[in-house]
């Protein structure tokens, strides 16, 4: 049973469109598919590879900006940005790696933080090629309805757990998480860290920048200060995996679950008003110390909260 | 866990649909998402109170149509996604024929991006980037002047009165400053004033002083600042520590136009003008009331945002007591034959000069005397006559 | 070089220094956390907005004076924050994850509610300076009248950046000459031995995360003469002290103040030749710069001079 | 012939201390060489110059004839050198098992491939039983072997121990004992660092005597334990248990 489960679940969320849901609900739930992308790309290289990148925003934003750019300036559909934005991301991560992966552990993430606000503030500086803060706006999106975009962002999704799910399951893999465990005893055992570092930060980046490109198309507007923003993306990212499951597979999902789907539900309740924020920072704070490999990396912990398995 | 989900699940779905439909029986009721945590808080707050006056007049007035009026607010975090959530649940869910409402001009562009697609119309209250209502949207109206047009006032009187050959432009860097900066620069040429240093930074900096030292070196006769809150402020205290003597200090709208500016500047705010929409003191009918009404609720006189706001309301009502039928497309219709003077002046959808469904008005100038923003320009407006030329500051006392 | 020039050169000058000397403070308290305890605190920024509330309704139910305020703000944020590092972060200090970064998530979340509090609170209005003295200033050609440049100097960043100095000195000898200031030194160049030294290191954790908050309220304290208030303000100001620990070396007060005091001239000075708009991508890239070739920041130069290479 | 590996005038240095000086040496195919001295002669340092995680300051190291100093780690592993460490650095939150997997990956073609001969090292190594238990968890024993069968499964020519035996209690040390000269069997060689006195001069075809980074005698273990330079560097020092 538990071997199908991925199917089933798949075949379910392709459904999901016939079952009349309102499109709030479907602009929420790709949200949500949206955020998975982000998240499970980022634990890979953060989960698995152990490297906490702090500017994921870095490769969010420039994904964004590939598919935003070809349609302002060249006049291209925004859709091109997305297999356009896998070389360009590949590219970038190759960069920022070289710069950011010799630093380790709270080094490492600083550098990356650094490197998503230096690329916000280009972004808003570079007006020629960007429109700086002006953002670029899609006259018009491809679609009114949500089904197509649901469907392409839940392919970008299933193509990503698969990758990742493989790529844990390989070699890279063993690797990633040796790098992880310890990187000097990696190192001496024959891994080259600094390659394997890179690897994971390029995939990562590619799977954000996709997420990235299929923001513009569906949202249809960008700025730097929303597609390059630290704390709205990067360190939301990190807190879609943390709270989900560190180095799990469904981790980043039920994160982004609780972070898209339990904000907005939180935000909307009625008579609550500014509170919300607080609300929902205390849950995060408590999910951080109680539950500190996140719902589904310490899901063991809340079934003997609840009384469930006690037989094992 | 699995129960746990389950019941999570439910609590969620069913608290999506309760929400009644938005003309249910004999209320009817809005939903307005605005910032209201976050960096925008402040003007989203400012808003919603705005908003809530109007309602409890048009309330007290009977409602629209005999139906009692209920506001919902929804907080965007100032978060475009999340707008444009908030916009999906107002068309499904709420079933609300029509949009007004956020404030950032990101967020706009988020909510007219969805309004136009699902054909409802949306009123845009705030949002002044230039591009918002030249896309050829039907279904985006804008009651405020873009961003290009915030100046009108300010430029005539630049010419009429100053007469000045050289400026200089301090703006900050968002969207909204480029545009302001860009539109003064148009205007330099079109009045003969040549610009001598035009330079942006980021909001929310500590110290200008390097910056406004450069400034004194080109010794310009006017310095045009467009700048929001509290940077307004920062840059006049510090022009005053720098001794920087300028014909005339000229504020772009936004943060020089609010109490705040002169509660913050104190002496250094005196004699400073500013290009604003609106002021309390302006002679549009129910300016002054509103005013007040504020005033006396909140302590202090809100800026041109919730003249915004409170009048928004009432366009929307005009909208909707001549509408033929509650349906989009009608009150769409109705939107575009809109012509009434509210207290935030006088609002007629246009179009021209690249823009579409665009209210454009006058401009006003205020002028910091004794302490106070008082209208001087255009004169006709005008509360108290201007002060120019100004005293220097080493002979302020 | 014109009159005018060195006008302006001077000028950007005495601003960086004064804008330095405040940053140094903002950026000492976060290179202790970072360095005793190893964490990444984003919630720095919004500590220093707690005390800012403080230091303004003193002001503003008693008159009491931001300068005089620190005396009250900075024990009781000394407190606060032992308490946060107590009760919040040492839990998760102590439990087992894969990523020890979950506790900077933590202090996300600390700083989310936080700012949230100060909305529900104060209000998300701006506050303005309340003292009087906001834009006063001395003047060179007040004092030498046929000067041929004009210098300035306002009066409360003088005053700010005298008080920061003040208490980052008397930091240093906290921290040289006392007990407890060394081994929080210890803690900080090496947690084994100096457990093996017999340093209680989880009540040197307790006063670092203290000292630090007291640090970063002294810090707001001196801001609010210069500077305005609102609930988010705290963003801005972490980053900032993240820039000056790295440039300045973990754990290192000297290297903080001389960080403080490298960011500072170098933003004027980017303001003034550059263009202030690229201010921000200057501090970022100095930050990264600094992260590449010189790890150790400042600190490790001052240390290899001192053993003479 | 020429020897395995050769340490040619090797110094390291950290700021103006001398770590490890003027050292020279070299290890034959098939040696079990012990390397001794007393707390700080640099045994460490020595390793971590020749495995690559440190640059030597002055002098070469030669492995098979060719120049590695100055590759970097993993290159030397490729070369066929694989070490442990002292302080144990197993990749805690991995499955014994997995432990081994992730380095026999360096001479497999497939999974399946390094998954065999993951499984066949630990059996070699006596830890079989433990292979699906999460090694932060293990003994510290268990945890030393471990290191073993970790570099094990990289198949080097030559092996660098780092204090294997140290904190172990007499049955984890005869089985220790057993392994390493099944290790030789194997054709494998092997440079030892020893606190661990009895063992050292029990399992040793030589050995090499450190003392404040500079080698002090070299010899067969009865050559090394008569030499008076010895004696007087581990006077005062207590002889390790």
């Amino acid at each position: 049973m538990k071997r199908y489960a991925p199917y089933i679940i798949v075949v379910l969320l392709a459904l999901l469109p016939f079952s009349g849901l309102s499109t709030y609900m479907m602009h929420i739930i790709i949200l949500m598919i949206m955020w998975s992308v982000i998240g499970m790309a980022w634990n890979l290289l953060g989960g698995y590879c152990g490297q906490v990148s702090f500017g994921h925003a870095a490769f969010f934003g420039v994904g964004a900006y590939t598919a935003g750019i070809l349609y302002f300036k060249l006049g291209i559909s925004a859709w091109w940005g997305i297999p356009l934005s896998v070389v360009v991301l590949a590219l970038e991560a190759l960069v920022i790696g070289f710069i950011c992966l010799r630093l380790r552990g709270p080094f490492f993430a600083l550098a990356t933080l650094a490197m998503g606000e230096v690329l916000r503030v280009t972004a808003e500086n570079l007006r020629d090629f960007t429109q700086g803060t002006l953002g670029i706006l899609i006259k018009e999106r491809t679609w009114v309805e949500k089904t197509w975009y649901y469907y392409i962002i839940l392919a970008i999704a299933v193509l990503t757990y698969i990758v990742v799910k493989k790529i844990i399951e390989s070699k890279l893999g063993y690797y990633f998480v040796a790098i992880r465990e310890d990187q000097d005893a990696a190192e001496s055992l024959g891994i080259n860290t600094t390659l394997y570092k890179t690897i994971a930060l390029v995939i990562s980046a590619v799977l954000t920048g996709l997420a990235g490109a299929f923001y513009t198309n569906y949202m249809g507007y960008i700025d730097p200060e929303v597609v390059f923003a630290l704390h709205d993306i990067s360190i939301i990212t990190i807190m879609i995996v943390m709270v989900g499951g560190v180095a799990t597979y469904w981790g980043p999902v039920v994160g982004a679950g609780i972070m898209v789907v339990l904000a907005e539900w939180i935000r909307s309740l009625p008579r609550i008003g500014t509170a919300h924020q607080t609300l929902f920072g205390v849950l995060l704070i408590l999910i951080i110390i109680f539950l500190p490999n996140g719902v589904v990396g310490d899901f063991s912990k809340i079934k003997r909260a609840l009384g469930f398995g006690r037989k094992v | 866990m699995k129960r746990l989900v389950l019941l999570m699940v439910i609590v969620f779905l069913s608290s999506l649909l309760i929400t009644t439909v938005a003309t249910a029986g004999d209320t009817v009721t809005f939903t307005i998402p605005l910032p209201l945590t976050g960096s925008k808080a402040k003007f989203g707050e400012i808003e919603k109170r705005s908003y809530e006056i109007a309602l409890e007049e048009i309330n007290a007035a009977g409602g629209i149509k005999g139906k009692k009026v209920k506001l919902v607010f929804e907080d965007s975090q100032g978060k475009p996604e999340i707008s444009r959530a908030i916009a999906e649940k107002i068309i499904d869910v709420k079933k609300q024929p029509v949009i007004f409402g956020e404030y950032s001009s990101s967020c706009s562009k988020a909510i007219a991006a969805v309004a136009e697609e699902r054909k409802v119309p949306y009123l845009v209250v705030t949002g002044a980037a230039d591009n918002i209502t030249q896309q050829n949207y039907r279904y985006v109206f804008r009651m405020n002047p873009s961003v290009s047009y915030y100046t009108s006032g300010l430029r005539s009187f630049l010419k009429e009165v100053v007469k000045p050959r050289t400026i200089a432009i301090i703006h900050e860097s968002t969207d909204f400053g480029t545009k302001g900066a860009e539109g003064m620069v148009k205007d330099a040429k079109r009045i003969g004033m040549k610009v001598v240093l035009k330079e942006k930074y980021e909001s929310g900096a500590v110290d200008f002083k390097p910056i406004l030292s450069k400034v004194k070196s080109k010794r310009p006769d006017v310095i045009y600042m467009v700048s929001y809150v509290m940077d307004a402020a920062l840059l006049m205290r510090q022009i005053k520590e720098l001794r920087i003597d300028a014909k005339l200090f000229a504020g772009g709208a936004a943060g020089f136009a609010i109490p705040e500016f002169i509660e913050n500047a104190k002496d250094a705010s005196e004699y400073v003008v500013t290009a604003t929409l609106w002021s309390p003191m302006v002679a549009y009918p129910g300016a002054k009331d509103f005013a007040e009404k504020y005033k006396s609720r909140h302590g202090k006189y809100p800026s041109y945002h919730g003249a915004e706001a409170y009048s928004a309301l009432y366009v929307i009502k005009d909208a909707l007591e001549r509408a033929k039928s509650w349906s989009s497309e009608d009150i769409r219709k109705a939107l575009k034959e809109t012509n009434i003077v509210t207290a935030f002046g006088p609002i007629k959808f246009e179009d021209r000069e690249g823009y579409q469904n665009q209210n454009f008005m006058d401009t006003l100038v205020l002028q910091v005397i004794d302490g106070k923003h008082e209208t001087i320009w255009p004169l006709k407006y005008a509360t108290r006559k201007y002060v120019y030329p100004i005293p220097r500051w080493r002979d302020r006392r | 070089m014109d009159a005018v020039a060195i006008e302006v050169f001077l000028q950007t000058l005495i601003s960086g220094l004064l804008l330095g000397g405040l940053y140094a403070l903002i950026g000492i308290g976060m290179t202790l956390i970072m360095g005793v305890m190893k964490i990444i605190n984003l919630a720095h920024g919004e500590l220093m907005m707690v005390a800012m509330y403080m230091a303004y309704w003193l002001f503003v139910l008693f008159h009491i004076d931001p300068y005089i305020s620190v005396f009250i703000v900075a024990p009781v944020m000394f407190f606060f924050g032992m308490a946060i590092q107590r009760f919040l972060i040492n839990p998760v200090l102590r439990v087992e994850s894969i990523l020890p970064e979950n506790q900077v998530i933590l202090t996300v979340g600390i700083g989310m509610v936080l700012a949230n509090l100060a909305t529900l609170f104060f209000t998300s209005d701006y506050r303005s300076t309340p003292v009087k003295y906001a834009s006063d200033a001395w003047y060179l050609s007040d004092y030498w009248r046929d000067s041929p440049i004009e210098l300035s100097l306002s009066v409360p960043w003088t005053v700010s950046f005298t008080i920061s100095v003040v208490i980052t000195v008397a930091l240093w000898f906290f921290l040289t000459k006392t007990d407890t200031g060394k081994s929080i030194r210890a803690t900080a160049q090496d947690l084994e031995a100096a457990m093996l030294m017999g340093v209680n290191v989880e009540r040197m954790r307790l006063v670092t995360f203290g000292l630090g908050a007291a640090l970063v309220g002294a810090a707001g304290c001196l801001f609010i003469p210069i500077y305005y208030l609102y609930p988010a303000l705290g963003g801005r100001f972490t980053l900032i002290a993240f820039v000056i620990t790295i440039l300045g070396g973990l754990g290192s007060t000297v290297g903080a103040i001389i960080g403080g005091l490298i960011l500072g001239v170098f933003e004027s000075m980017t303001a003034t030749y550059v263009g202030m708009g690229w201010a921000p991508v200057g501090r970022f890239l100095i930050f990264i710069a600094a992260l590449i070739f010189l790890p150790g920041g400042v600190a490790s130069l001052l240390r290899s001079r001192r053993l003479g290479k | 012939m020429t020897p395995l590996l050769e340490i040619k005038r090797v110094s390291r240095f950290f700021g103006g201390l001398a770590a490890v000086m003027d050292v020279s040496f070299n290890v034959n195919k098939g040696e079990i060489v012990g390397l001794i001295g007393p707390n700080g002669a640099g045994k460490t340092t020595l390793f971590n110059v020749i495995n690559g995680f440190y640059k030597p300051s002055r002098g070469d190291i030669l492995f098979k004839g060719q120049r590695i100093s100055g590759l970097k780690p993993h290159r030397i592993c490729r070369l066929g050198i694989a070490r442990t460490f002292q302080v144990v650095k197993p990749l805690q939150r991995m499955t014994v098992l997995d432990n081994v997997v992730a380095s026999a990956f360096l001479r497999s073609d497939s999974k399946r491939e390094a998954v065999k001969k993951a499984e066949e090292i630990l059996e070699f190594t006596g830890l079989s039983s433990e292979k699906d238990k999460i090694s932060k968890g293990l003994p510290l024993g268990m945890r030393k072997r471990l290191e073993i069968a970790r570099a094990l499964a990289t198949e080097p020519e030559l092996l660098l121990l780092d204090e294997s035996f140290a904190g172990l209690n007499p049955t984890e040390l005869v089985q220790s004992i057993e392994v390493i000269k099944k290790i030789k069997e194997r054709g494998i060689t092997i440079l030892i660092i020893e606190h661990h006195m009895k063992v050292i001069m029990s399992i040793s075809d030589r050995v090499v005597v450190l003392n404040y980074g500079e080698k002090i005698a070299e010899g067969t273990p009865e050559e090394v334990s008569r030499d008076p330079l010895v004696i007087e560097a581990y006077l005062g020092e207590a002889p390790a248990a």
